[in-house]
């Protein structure tokens, strides 16, 4: 399984801070997000958003990025801390 | 636990943050700080305050490695960066950096990297309060611009 | 009397500085502090101390000058220098430099502006006492090298 | 006349915080310095160094300054504050 995380605005506009997916079929963050976005009208909206930023195990990535069973994805906005 | 990274809720203290860089530290001649606070204005609209969400463990493990990069960089002794969370209002403390060194220029340095950095690659974000209503903030393109001429 | 520059033989305390510069003024969200001390040692040689003279009239009309041209490069909101004169010991606060804006960059630039040229345009001048005696410390290269790149 | 102030270790060298000369003779710094420089073989030796900056009416200027009657000029070694 992986867990997938959302914070923000995407966390508010998906109305879901967090659930788990399968890993089978899923290899990379992008095909992560498409298996999301295939969800709803709404979600697939939502994940078409190219600013969109993504993390594996708290660390920044791209959507080349491997993902592997056990792995805690997160997705969010830009950031605007500071 | 890191010593150099704390979110926290509570508000804290510049002095007491001060001293404890400067504490039984008599070889660093030069403290620089930042201390961001909540402004009263963005983009001309009248903020009443702001709520601050953030992403726990990517947090401080962010927050660490922009550190590491800023000790690898800058020849500097000690290092503290402390971010609120949660509901904060006009003229509060957000956030703080402060940054020690023998010669000033690697503080000021290293005190602006981590801060623009922070910007850009710590999970914070912000909800602004206004008259409006609340609001997510938008990034700045300006942010990465920053981050970028490092 | 400029409210923004004080020569002074007292200590200062970091936390009421910043409460001066920050009271009253919620446009600003960045405030940047420099605070400089007596270090333990220079040139490898051991120092127990410092001696700081000045001269009187010269000192004040020189960084209200540095001061003045910050203002005009950076948009900045309020400033204040504080450098003590007199005798010094190890570990003790030299000088202050606090600048506040509304976009962090400029007072990190004006901050770190106004303290390079403090350091080779503002007659203050220190004796170290050292295990060998007193000495005259020598002005450093690298400190008119960094005045020069701005 | 015009008045002559030394700081620093040039104050301790000359042995002299302030001094009074006249300005008959005297139009530059540089015109200044040469007659303080006559004063002793010592006066000459610390006149001579380069690295002396000196500064008028508490502006810092260069050998080619005017100097008027009822002016301050200052000489000193480098600045060493901050």
């Amino acid at each position: 399984m992986i867990k997938v995380v959302f914070f923000a605005a995407l966390r508010e506009q998906l109305d879901c801070s967090e659930l788990t997916i399968s890993s089978e079929n899923i290899s990379t963050v992008a095909e992560l997000k498409q298996q999301l976005a295939s969800k709803s009208e709404q979600w697939r909206t939502l994940f078409d958003n190219t600013s969109l930023l993504s993390a594996v195990n708290h660390d920044m990535v791209d959507g080349t990025h491997p993902i592997n069973a056990g792995d805690e994805v997160a997705f969010f906005p830009p950031v605007t801390g500071g | 636990m890191n010593q150099e990274i704390s979110i926290q809720a509570a508000d804290f203290s510049l002095a007491d943050e001060v001293a404890l860089l400067e504490q039984d530290n008599a070889v660093d001649g030069a403290v620089v700080t930042f201390t961001g606070r909540v402004r009263n204005n963005n983009n001309g609209m009248s903020v009443s305050g702001l709520t601050l969400e953030h992403y726990p463990g990517m947090t401080e493990k962010s927050l660490a490695n922009i550190i590491d990069i800023a000790k690898s960089r800058w020849n500097i002794g000690r290092v503290k960066v402390i971010h609120r969370i949660g509901e904060l209002n006009i003229g509060e403390q957000i956030v703080f950096v402060g940054v020690t060194s023998k010669h000033r220029h690697d503080a000021f340095a290293a005190n602006e990297f981590i801060m623009d950095f922070l910007k850009v690659q710590a999970p914070f974000w912000k909800k602004e309060r206004t008259e409006q209503g609340e609001s997510w903030l938008d990034a700045k393109a300006t942010d990465d611009a920053k981050a970028q001429n490092w």
